[in-house]
C-alpha cells in the first residue's frame, strides 16, 4: 500500500513537471493527455485507498526524513485514515473533472500547457496537505496550495484586476498564515514534536498548561494553539473578516474557481480543524469562537450574494456562506458532519461553477446575469445540471445538500456552548437566503426573456462534450451522495476514529436517509428553503419589477450589501495606505525630524528650530550620524551606570 | 617561534604575501595581462587560503605566536567562509568593475588585505590582534568605498564611513583600555575570569563593557550605530558594496562571539539586556525604513540592519544553541546577500547602475532567468520557506524561545513579516509591472563564470535545504568547544 | 599626590572634547580628522596611565600600535578628503548631503 | 613637583584641545593640535613612557601634523565661512560633553582606580631603558601584531596613491635617458625629392 500512497501525489507531480517543462514542446493535446492520465491515476488509486480504509486498514508513518535539527526531525510522512481517504477521493475526483472540462474551456488560451501544469501541481500540493502526518508537511502543502492559487488567480496576468486580485489573495492569506505558523510554533514549543499522533496523544496531559501573556493574563496553551491555527484556517477558508480575497479570486479562469475556490483549497481550513479535532475538543473557548465566526460568515455572505449580478460572484458568495456552515459544524464539534458537507458541497459547488462556466463560454465571456435569461431552451444539459446543483445547494431533499445541511443545523441545535444560539439563528436564516439567491440565479439565467443582444443569441448552443460530461458526472454525486452517506455520518462511522467525536454527533431516532427525509418535512429548515425558492420565483419570474422596487425602498441595506459591508474599503484604508504612511512617517519624523530637530538642537530653542528643520527634511549630515552614535553611547552608559 | 606558530596563521601569511606579489606584478605586466593575472591569482590565493584553513584546522583551540592568535573550528569555518565569499565577490564584480576602471591590481590587493584583516579578527585571542585586524579591514574598506575617485557619491560615502568608523574605533579602544586597566591583561580568554575577580565598584567594568559593545555594534551596523550603513551601501561602487556587505559580517560575528560570549561571558546578564534593545530597534527601524526606499542598494542596507538585529537575537540568548543559530544565520545571510548583489552587478553595464527599484520593472519579461534568481534570493531574505533564509530565521527563533523569551520571538516574527513586504515588492515589480520603457533598460550580460556562479548561488538557497541541518551541527560543534 | 584617577579623568575630558568636536563641527572636515586624532590621544593617555600603574608593558605596546594605525588612518583620511575636494571643490561638512534618506 | 607638572601640562592639554575643536582657522587648529600632542608627550614622560612620548612628538608633530598642514594649505579653503552656526549648537554640545564627562568622571574616580587599589609605583631606576624593554617585547611577543601593523601601513600607502594619483593622459614628460640615447638617424632624416620643374609662364 505504501507504494500506492506515494504514487497518488507523485503521479500529479510528475504530470505537472512534464507539463511545466516540456509542455510547449510536446504540444497541447499531449499535455492534457499526460496530466489527465496522471490525475486519473491518482483518482483511481485514491478510490482504491478509500476502499482499503473502509476495510479497516489505516497507515501512519514517515516516508522520508528531510532533515533533523535540535532533536526535531522534519519528515515527509502520510497519515491515511477515513478523513484523509475521503479528502483524497474528493480532491482527485473534482480535479479530474476540472481537467477534462479545461480542455474545452481553455482551448484557445495561449497559456494552455501552463494551466495544466498549475492545476496538476495544485492537485499534488493539496494531496500533500491532506495526507500529511505532521505539521511541517501540512505547512508545506498549505503554502504550496496558496502559491499555486496565487499563480492561478493571476493566470491572466495582463489583466490589471487579475493582478490586483491575486495580490490581495496573497496578502490576506499571509495574515492567516502568520497565525498558522505561530500556531505551529506554539505546538512545537509545547509538545516538542510536529508529529500529529504524538501531539494528539500528549494533548490531554497538557490541557492545563497555561502561558502568561500580555498584561499578565493567563492563556491556556491549547486554546492559544487552537485559536492561532484557526486564524490560519480563516485565511484559507475565507471566514469573516479574512474573506475579502475569495470573491475577487473569481478573476481567474472558471475551472480554477471550481477547483480551488469552491471545492478544494478553501476547504483546507475546514480539513485542518477536523484534522486537529483532538485539540479543538479540549478548548471550549476556541469552539465558541469558531461557532460565532462561522455563523456570521454563513449569514452575512449569503446576504451579499443576494445583490450580486455577476454569475460567478453569486456562486462565490454562496461558497463563502457554505464554508460558514461547515465552520459552524466544526464549532459544534460535529467534525464528521462538517466533512460530510464539505464533500457534498465540493460536488455541487464544482458543478455550479462549471455550469456557470458553460454559460459564460456560450455567451462569449459575458458574466452579467442581467444580460442573460431564457437559456434553458438553448442549453438543456447545462440547465438541468444547474437546477440539480441549486436544489442541492438550497437543501431540498433528496439532493445531497439537504442531508449535510440538515445535519449541521441539527448539530448546532444540540450544541450548548456559548455562541451556539447565535449560530443557530444565523444558519436558519441563512437557509432562506441561500435558497433565494440560488434560485434567483436559475431564474435570471435560464428563465424569462433572453436579454442578450441578437448577435450573441444567434450563436447560442450547448457546450461541447468535454464541458457537459463533467457536468453530468458531477451532477450524479450532487444528487446521490447525501442520501448514500448520511447514515454512516450520523451513525458516527463515516470518518471512523479519524476525528474526535463531539457530544452532539448522532441523533437516535431517524438514522436512515428516508427517516431523515420524513423528519425533514416536519422541521423548519426545509420549509424555510422552500419559502426561499418560492420567494425567488415571485421576485424574478412572477413579478420581475419587484427587485428594483425593493432595492429602492431598502436602499440603505442594499448599499451596505452591495459594498459588501465595506471590508475592502476598510482594509484599503487601514493596511494598504496605512502601512505606507507609517513607514514614511517614521522615516521622516523619527529619523530626520526627531533626531535632527529634537535631539541635536535642544529643547530650549526647539520650537523655533522645528519649523526650519522641517523645511529641510533631507539629512545625510555626518555630524547627525555621529550625534546619534554618541547619544546611543550616553543612553547606554546612563542605563548601565544607574541600574 | 615554532612550526605551530606558523601553521596557526599560515593562511594569513600566504594571502598577505600573494597580495604583495600581485601589487608588484601589477607594475611589471603589460596592461592587457594585468587584469587577467591579478584576477586569476587572487582567486587561486583565496582558494589556497580556504584550503589551508581547512587542512590545518584543529577542533580545540590551538594558540600560537605568544597567544595572540588561536586556531579552532570556529575560526576555520569562518575563514573558509570569508575566502569563499570574497572569491564570489571577485567573480561577480569583474564585469562591473572593468566597465568603470576599477578592475586593477589595487582592487585585488585591497580585497586580499581585507581578507587578511578579517582572518586575523576571527583568529584573535588578544585585544591587540583583534584591533589591528579590525583596522586592517577597515582601512581596506574605506579605500574600496572611495575607489571610484570620479564619483561624488563614492567619496562622500567613504568620508562618512571613515569619520564614523574612526569614532567607533576610538570608542572601542577606550573600552579596551578600561578592560586592560581593570584586568591587567589583554588576552581575551583571560578577561572573563579576572574581570569579576576584584572587589569594589562595578561601574568601571560596566562602562568598559558598554564601550566595547558599542564599537562592535558599529562594525556590524546595528541601530543606533547604523547610520553609516545606508549611505555607504548606496554611495560606494557596487563591486565594493558586495564586498563590505558579506565577508565582514562573518568577521564581525567572530569578534562579537570572542569578545562578548567568551571574553566577557561573565557579564552576560549585563550585555544581554542591551543587545535585546539594540536587536529589537534594529529589526524595527531596518524593516520599516526599508519600505520607503527607492534604491535597491539602500534598501538592502536597511535590510542588512534588520538582519543584524535578527542575528543578535541568537547571540543574546547567551547559550550555545543560540550562538550556533546566529552563526548559521550569518553564514546563510552572507550566501543570500552575495547572490542578491551578484544579480545587481550582473544587470549593471557601462553607464547603467541598476540600482533603482523601478529599473527592475518587468525584468521577468526581458530576462526571466535573472528575475527568477532574484526571486529566490528575495524569498530567502524574507524568510519564506522552502528557502534557507526561512531555516535561518527558524533556528534563531527556536533558540530564542528555548531561552524563555517567547515574546521576543513574537515581536521578531511580526517585524519580519513587515519586512517581507519590501522584498516581495521587488518580486512584484519584476513579475507584474510593465517593462520600463523610459530608460535604456537592464542588460543581463554577466561573464560566463559569473553567470554559472550566480545560477549556483541562486539555486543553492532552495537546493541546499535538505542538508541545512548539517550546517547547524557544524556550527554547534565549532562553538561547543569554546565553552 | 597624583593618582590614577587624575590621568583617567584627563583622558575622559579629552575624549569628551574630541567627540563634541566631531559632531559640533559643521563646516570643516579637516577639524573632524583632527578631532579623531585627539580621540586616539585620549585612549593612549588611558593606556599609558594604566600601563604605569599596573607596572605592565603591554599597555605601552598597545599605544605603539595605536600610534601606527592612527598615522595610517590619517593618511587614508586625508586621501579621501582630497578625492572629495576634487569632486566637490569643498570640504564643508554640510555639503556632504547627497546621500540621505 | 609631580603635581605641579601634571596640572600644568594637563591644563595646557585641555585648553589647546578645546581650541582645536573650536577655533575658526584650520591652520591654527593644527598648531593647537601640535601643542596638545606636545603637552601629552610631557605627561607621558612623567609616566615613564619615554619612548612613546618621543615617538609622539617625532611621528605626530613631525609627520602627521605636517601632512595635515600640507593638506590644509593645498586645499584652498574659505576660512571666513567656516565657523558659522557653531555658537548656535554649542549649548547642546556642551550639554552632551558635560553629561559624558560627569559619567566618565564618576567611573574614573571610583574605588577601583583610587590610590588604595592601585597606588603609584615607585618607578624604575636611572638605568632602566624604556625603549629597550619595549623593543624586546615588540619583536618577540608581539611580532604578529607588528607584522599586521606593517600591512596596515602598506595598505595606507596603496590607498593614498590609488586615491590621489591621477594619470593625466595629455601631460608631457621629459625622458632624459631617451634624450641621451638618441642617435643621428633618429634626429635627421634625409629625404630625396624630385627637382622642381620650371614653370611655364606662358600657359
Amino acid at each position: 500500500m505504501k507504494v500506492i500512497y506515494l504514487l497518488v501525489p507523485l503521479a500529479c507531480l510528475v504530470a505537472a513537471i512534464i507539463a511545466g517543462f516540456w509542455g510547449a514542446k510536446i504540444g497541447n493535446s499531449a499535455t492534457h493527455r499526460i496530466t489527465i492520465t496522471g490525475v486519473g491515476l491518482s483518482f483511481v488509486l485514491s478510490v482504491v485507498v478509500l476502499f482499503d480504509v473502509l476495510d479497516g486498514h489505516s497507515f501512519n508513518g514517515s516516508i522520508y526524513t528531510w532533515g533533523t535539527s535540535g532533536g526535531v526531525s522534519f519528515e515527509v510522512g502520510f497519515l491515511i485514515d477515513h478523513l484523509s481517504a475521503v479528502m483524497m477521493a474528493v480532491v482527485t475526483f473534482v480535479s479530474l473533472m476540472v481537467h477534462i472540462y479545461t480542455i474545452g474551456y481553455m482551448r484557445d488560451d495561449p497559456g494552455y500547457t501552463r494551466f495544466f501544469c498549475y492545476i496538476a501541481l495544485f492537485t499534488f500540493a493539496m494531496l500533500m496537505l491532506v495526507m500529511a502526518n505532521n505539521f511541517l508537511q501540512l505547512f508545506f502543502g498549505w503554502e504550496a496550495v496558496g502559491l499555486v492559487s496565487y499563480l492561478l488567480i493571476g493566470f491572466w496576468f495582463k489583466r490589471e484586476s487579475a493582478v490586483a486580485a491575486n495580490l490581495k489573495a496573497f496578502l490576506v492569506n499571509r495574515v492567516g498564515d502568520l497565525g498558522f505558523i505561530l500556531g505551529i510554533a506554539a505546538v512545537m514549543y509545547l509538545f516538542g514534536t510536529l508529529d500529529y499522533s504524538a501531539v494528539f496523544s500528549a494533548a490531554s496531559e497538557k490541557q492545563n498548561a497555561v502561558v502568561t501573556g500580555v498584561l499578565g493574563y493567563e492563556w491556556s496553551w491549547i486554546t492559544l494553539i487552537c485559536l492561532l491555527l484557526f486564524v490560519g484556517a480563516m485565511g484559507k477558508s475565507a471566514q469573516v473578516p479574512l474573506h475579502v480575497w475569495l470573491p475577487d479570486s473569481m478573476e481567474g479562469p472558471t475551472p480554477i474557481s471550481a477547483l480551488i475556490h469552491a471545492a478544494t483549497m478553501v476547504t483546507a481550513g475546514i480539513f485542518l480543524v477536523a484534522r486537529m479535532s483532538p485539540l479543538f475538543e479540549l478548548s471550549t473557548t476556541a469552539s465558541s469562537v469558531i461557532l460565532v465566526i462561522g455563523g456570521l460568515t454563513a449569514l452575512s455572505m449569503a446576504l451579499v450574494g443576494l445583490v450580486q449580478n455577476d454569475i460567478k460572484r453569486v456562486v462565490a458568495y454562496s461558497t463563502l456562506s457554505q464554508l460558514g456552515y461547515m465552520t459552524v459544524a466544526l464549532g459544534a464539534s460535529a467534525y464528521s458532519v462538517a466533512i460530510f458537507h464539505l464533500a457534498t458541497h465540493a460536488f455541487f459547488k464544482a458543478l455550479l461553477f462549471l455550469a456557470a462556466g458553460s454559460v459564460i463560454i456560450a455567451l462569449h465571456h459575458e458574466q452579467d446575469m442581467r444580460r442573460m435569461g431564457g437559456l434553458r431552451r438553448y442549453m438543456p444539459i447545462t440547465y438541468i445540471t444547474s437546477v440539480i446543483g441549486s436544489l442541492a445547494l438550497a437543501g431540498i431533499p433528496p439532493f445531497s445538500g439537504f442531508f449535510s445541511k440538515d445535519a449541521i443545523i441539527e448539530a448546532v441545535h444540540h450544541s450548548n456552548i456559548p455562541g451556539a444560539g447565535l449560530a443557530y439563528a444565523a444558519v436558519l436564516m441563512g437557509v432562506v437566503v441561500t435558497a433565494f439567491y440560488s434560485f434567483r440565479l436559475i431564474f435570471m439565467v435560464f428563465h424569462g426573456e433572453p436579454r442578450m443582444d441578437k448577435q450573441a443569441r444567434s450563436h447560442l448552443k450547448e457546450s461541447p462534450w468535454v464541458v457537459t460530461v463533467p457536468l453530468v458526472l458531477l451532477a450524479i454525486p450532487s444528487l446521490l451522495s447525501g442520501g448514500f452517506l448520511v447514515e454512516s455520518v450520523l451513525g458516527g462511522h463515516f470518518l471512523g476514529d479519524a476525528v474526535a467525536q463531539g457530544p452532539s454527533a448522532g441523533e437516535g431516532d431517524h438514522l436512515t436517509a428516508v427517516g431523515l427525509m420524513t423528519h425533514g418535512f416536519l422541521a423548519a429548515p426545509l420549509w424555510l428553503a422552500l419559502g426561499g425558492v418560492f420567494l425567488a420565483w415571485i421576485f424574478y419570474v412572477r413579478v420581475p419589477s419587484l427587485p428594483g422596487n425593493v432595492s429602492q425602498r431598502l436602499s440603505l441595506i442594499y448599499r451596505i450589501l452591495h459594498r459588501k459591508y465595506g471590508f475592502d474599503q476598510f482594509y484599503q484604508w487601514l493596511f494598504a495606505s496605512g502601512g505606507v504612511r507609517l513607514g514614511e512617517w517614521l522615516w521622516k519624523r523619527a529619523d530626520i525630524a526627531l533626531i535632527d530637530g529634537f535631539a541635536v538642537n535642544g529643547t530650549a530653542n526647539m520650537v523655533g528650530w522645528f519649523s526650519r528643520v522641517l523645511k529641510r527634511l533631507q539629512t545625510g549630515y555626518v555630524y547627525h550620524y555621529a550625534f546619534v552614535m554618541i547619544i546611543g553611547v550616553v543612553v547606554f552608559l546612563s542605563w548601565g551606570l544607574w541600574s | 617561534m615554532t612550526n605551530q606558530d606558523i601553521l596557526v596563521v599560515l593562511p594569513e601569511i600566504v594571502i598577505a604575501l600573494m597580495a604583495c606579489f600581485i601589487l608588484v606584478l601589477d607594475l611589471y605586466l603589460p596592461a592587457t595581462k594585468k587584469k587577467k593575472f591579478g584576477y586569476g591569482l587572487s582567486l587561486v590565493t583565496l582558494m589556497v587560503g580556504a584550503g589551508l584553513s581547512i587542512v590545518y584546522s584543529e577542533p580545540a583551540p590551538v594558540y600560537g605566536l605568544n597567544g595572540l592568535v588561536l586556531m579552532d573550528s570556529l575560526s576555520a569555518i569562518l575563514k573558509v567562509g570569508i575566502c569563499i565569499s570574497t572569491g564570489f565577490v571577485l567573480v561577480y564584480s569583474r564585469g562591473y568593475a572593468d566597465a568603470r576602471g576599477l578592475w586593477k591590481g589595487e582592487f585585488f590587493a585591497l580585497a586580499l588585505f581585507g581578507v587578511v584583516g578579517m582572518m586575523v579578527m576571527t583568529a584573535s585571542n588578544h585585544l591587540l590582534s583583534l584591533y589591528v585586524g579590525l583596522e586592517l579591514l577597515a582601512l581596506c574598506l574605506y579605500t574600496m568605498v572611495a575607489l571610484r575617485i570620479d564619483s561624488t557619491a563614492a567619496s562622500e560615502a567613504a568620508m562618512k564611513y571613515f569619520v564614523l568608523g574612526a569614532l567607533a574605533s576610538g570608542i572601542l579602544l577606550y573600552g579596551m583600555s578600561l578592560l586592560y586597566g581593570l584586568t591587567g591583561t589583554l588576552y581575551i580568554n583571560e578577561l572573563s575570569a579576572s574581570i569579576v575577580r576584584h572587589d569594589g565598584s562595578t561601574l568601571p567594568r560596566t562602562m568598559a563593557l558598554i564601550l566595547v559593545l558599542v564599537g562592535l555594534l558599529f562594525k556590524i551596523g546595528a541601530v543606533p550605530f547604523h547610520m553609516w550603513v545606508p549611505d555607504v551601501y548606496e554611495g560606494s561602487p557596487t563591486s565594493s558594496t558586495v564586498y563590505l556587505a558579506t565577508a565582514p559580517k562573518l568577521a564581525g560575528f567572530a569578534i562579537i562571539l570572542r569578545l562578548l560570549a567568551d571574553g566577557l561571558g561573565s557579564l552576560a546578564t549585563e550585555w544581554q539586556g542591551m543587545l535585546l534593545v539594540v536587536s529589537i530597534i534594529s529589526l524595527a527601524l531596518g524593516n520599516i525604513i526599508a519600505i520607503a526606499q527607492s534604491n535597491i542598494k539602500r534598501m538592502l542596507a536597511y535590510s542588512a540592519i534588520a538582519h543584524v538585529g535578527f542575528f543578535l537575537l541568537g547571540i543574546l540568548t547567551g547559550e550555545v544553541s543560540g550562538y550556533a543559530s546566529a552563526m548559521a544565520y550569518i553564514l546563510i545571510y552572507a550566501v543570500v546577500t552575495l547572490g542578491a548583489f551578484g544579480v545587481i552587478l550582473a544587470l549593471s553595464s557601462k553607464g547603467v547602475e541598476a540600482d533603482l527599484i523601478e529599473d527592475y520593472s518587468g525584468l521577468n519579461q526581458s530576462h526571466p532567468w535573472a528575475a527568477f534568481i532574484m526571486l529566490l534570493l528575495m524569498f530567502s531574505l524574507a524568510g519564506i520557506p522552502p528557502t534557507i533564509g526561512f531555516y535561518a530565521k527558524l533556528s534563531v527563533l527556536q533558540a530564542v524561545v528555548n531561552a524563555g523569551m517567547t515574546w521576543v520571538a513574537v515581536v521578531a516574527v511580526v517585524l519580519s513579516v513587515i519586512g517581507a513586504f519590501y522584498y516581495l515588492r521587488i518580486v512584484k515589480v519584476m513579475y507584474f509591472d510593465d517593462l520600463a520603457t523610459s530608460h535604456p533598460g537592464l542588460q543581463f550580460r554577466p561573464k560566463q563564470d559569473a553567470r554559472i556562479l550566480l545560477t549556483i548561488n541562486g539555486l543553492a538557497v532552495v537546493v541546499l535545504m535538505p542538508w541545512i541541518g548539517k550546517l547547524t551541527t557544524l556550527c554547534e560543534g565549532a562553538i561547543e568547544v569554546l565553552f | 599626590m597624583i593618582t590614577l584617577s587624575h590621568y583617567l579623568v584627563l583622558g575622559a575630558i579629552l575624549f569628551a572634547l574630541s567627540v563634541v568636536g566631531i559632531f559640533l563641527n559643521r563646516k570643516n572636515l579637516v577639524i573632524i580628522l583632527m578631532a579623531i586624532e585627539l580621540l586616539l590621544l585620549a585612549v593612549n593617555m588611558n593606556f599609558i596611565a594604566f600601563s604605569y600603574y599596573l607596572d605592565d608593558l603591554a599597555g605601552q605596546v598597545f599605544v605603539f600600535f595605536i600610534l601606527t594605525v592612527a598615522a595610517a588612518e590619517a593618511a587614508i583620511g586625508l586621501a579621501i578628503l582630497i578625492v572629495l575636494f576634487r569632486n566637490r571643490r569643498s570640504i564643508n561638512v554640510q555639503d556632504l548631503d547627497q546621500l540621505s534618506g | 613637583m609631580e603635581s605641579i607638572l601634571f596640572y600644568l601640562f594637563a591644563t595646557v592639554l585641555v585648553v589647546s584641545a578645546a581650541m582645536v575643536v573650536t577655533i575658526r582657522n584650520p591652520v591654527k587648529a593644527a598648531l593647537f593640535l601640535v601643542l596638545s600632542f606636545f603637552s601629552a608627550a610631557c605627561i607621558w614622560m612623567t609616566l615613564e613612557a619615554e619612548f612613546l612620548s618621543i615617538a609622539l612628538v617625532l611621528v605626530y608633530v613631525g609627520a602627521v601634523m605636517v601632512l595635515f598642514l600640507f593638506v590644509v594649505m593645498m586645499l584652498d579653503i574659505d576660512v571666513e565661512s567656516m565657523r558659522e552656526g557653531f555658537a548656535r549648537n554649542l549649548p547642546v554640545g556642551a550639554l552632551v560633553a558635560g553629561v559624558m564627562v560627569v559619567e566618565f568622571a564618576v567611573v574614573m574616580m571610583s574605588d577601583r582606580f583610587d590610590s588604595q587599589s592601585l597606588p603609584r609605583p615607585a618607578g624604575h631606576g636611572p638605568d632602566y631603558s624604556n625603549t629597550k624593554e619595549l623593543g624586546l617585547v615588540l619583536y618577540t611577543d608581539y611580532v604578529f601584531a607588528f607584522e599586521v601593523a606593517g600591512l596596515i601601513l602598506l595598505v595606507a600607502i596603496v590607498a593614498a596613491i590609488v586615491l590621489t594619483m591621477r594619470r593625466r593622459p595629455n601631460t608631457r614628460y621629459q625622458s632624459p635617458s631617451e634624450q641621451v640615447k638618441v642617435n643621428k638617424s633618429e634626429r635627421l632624416r634625409i629625404v630625396s625629392m624630385p627637382a622642381e620643374k620650371r614653370l611655364d609662364i606662358d600657359n
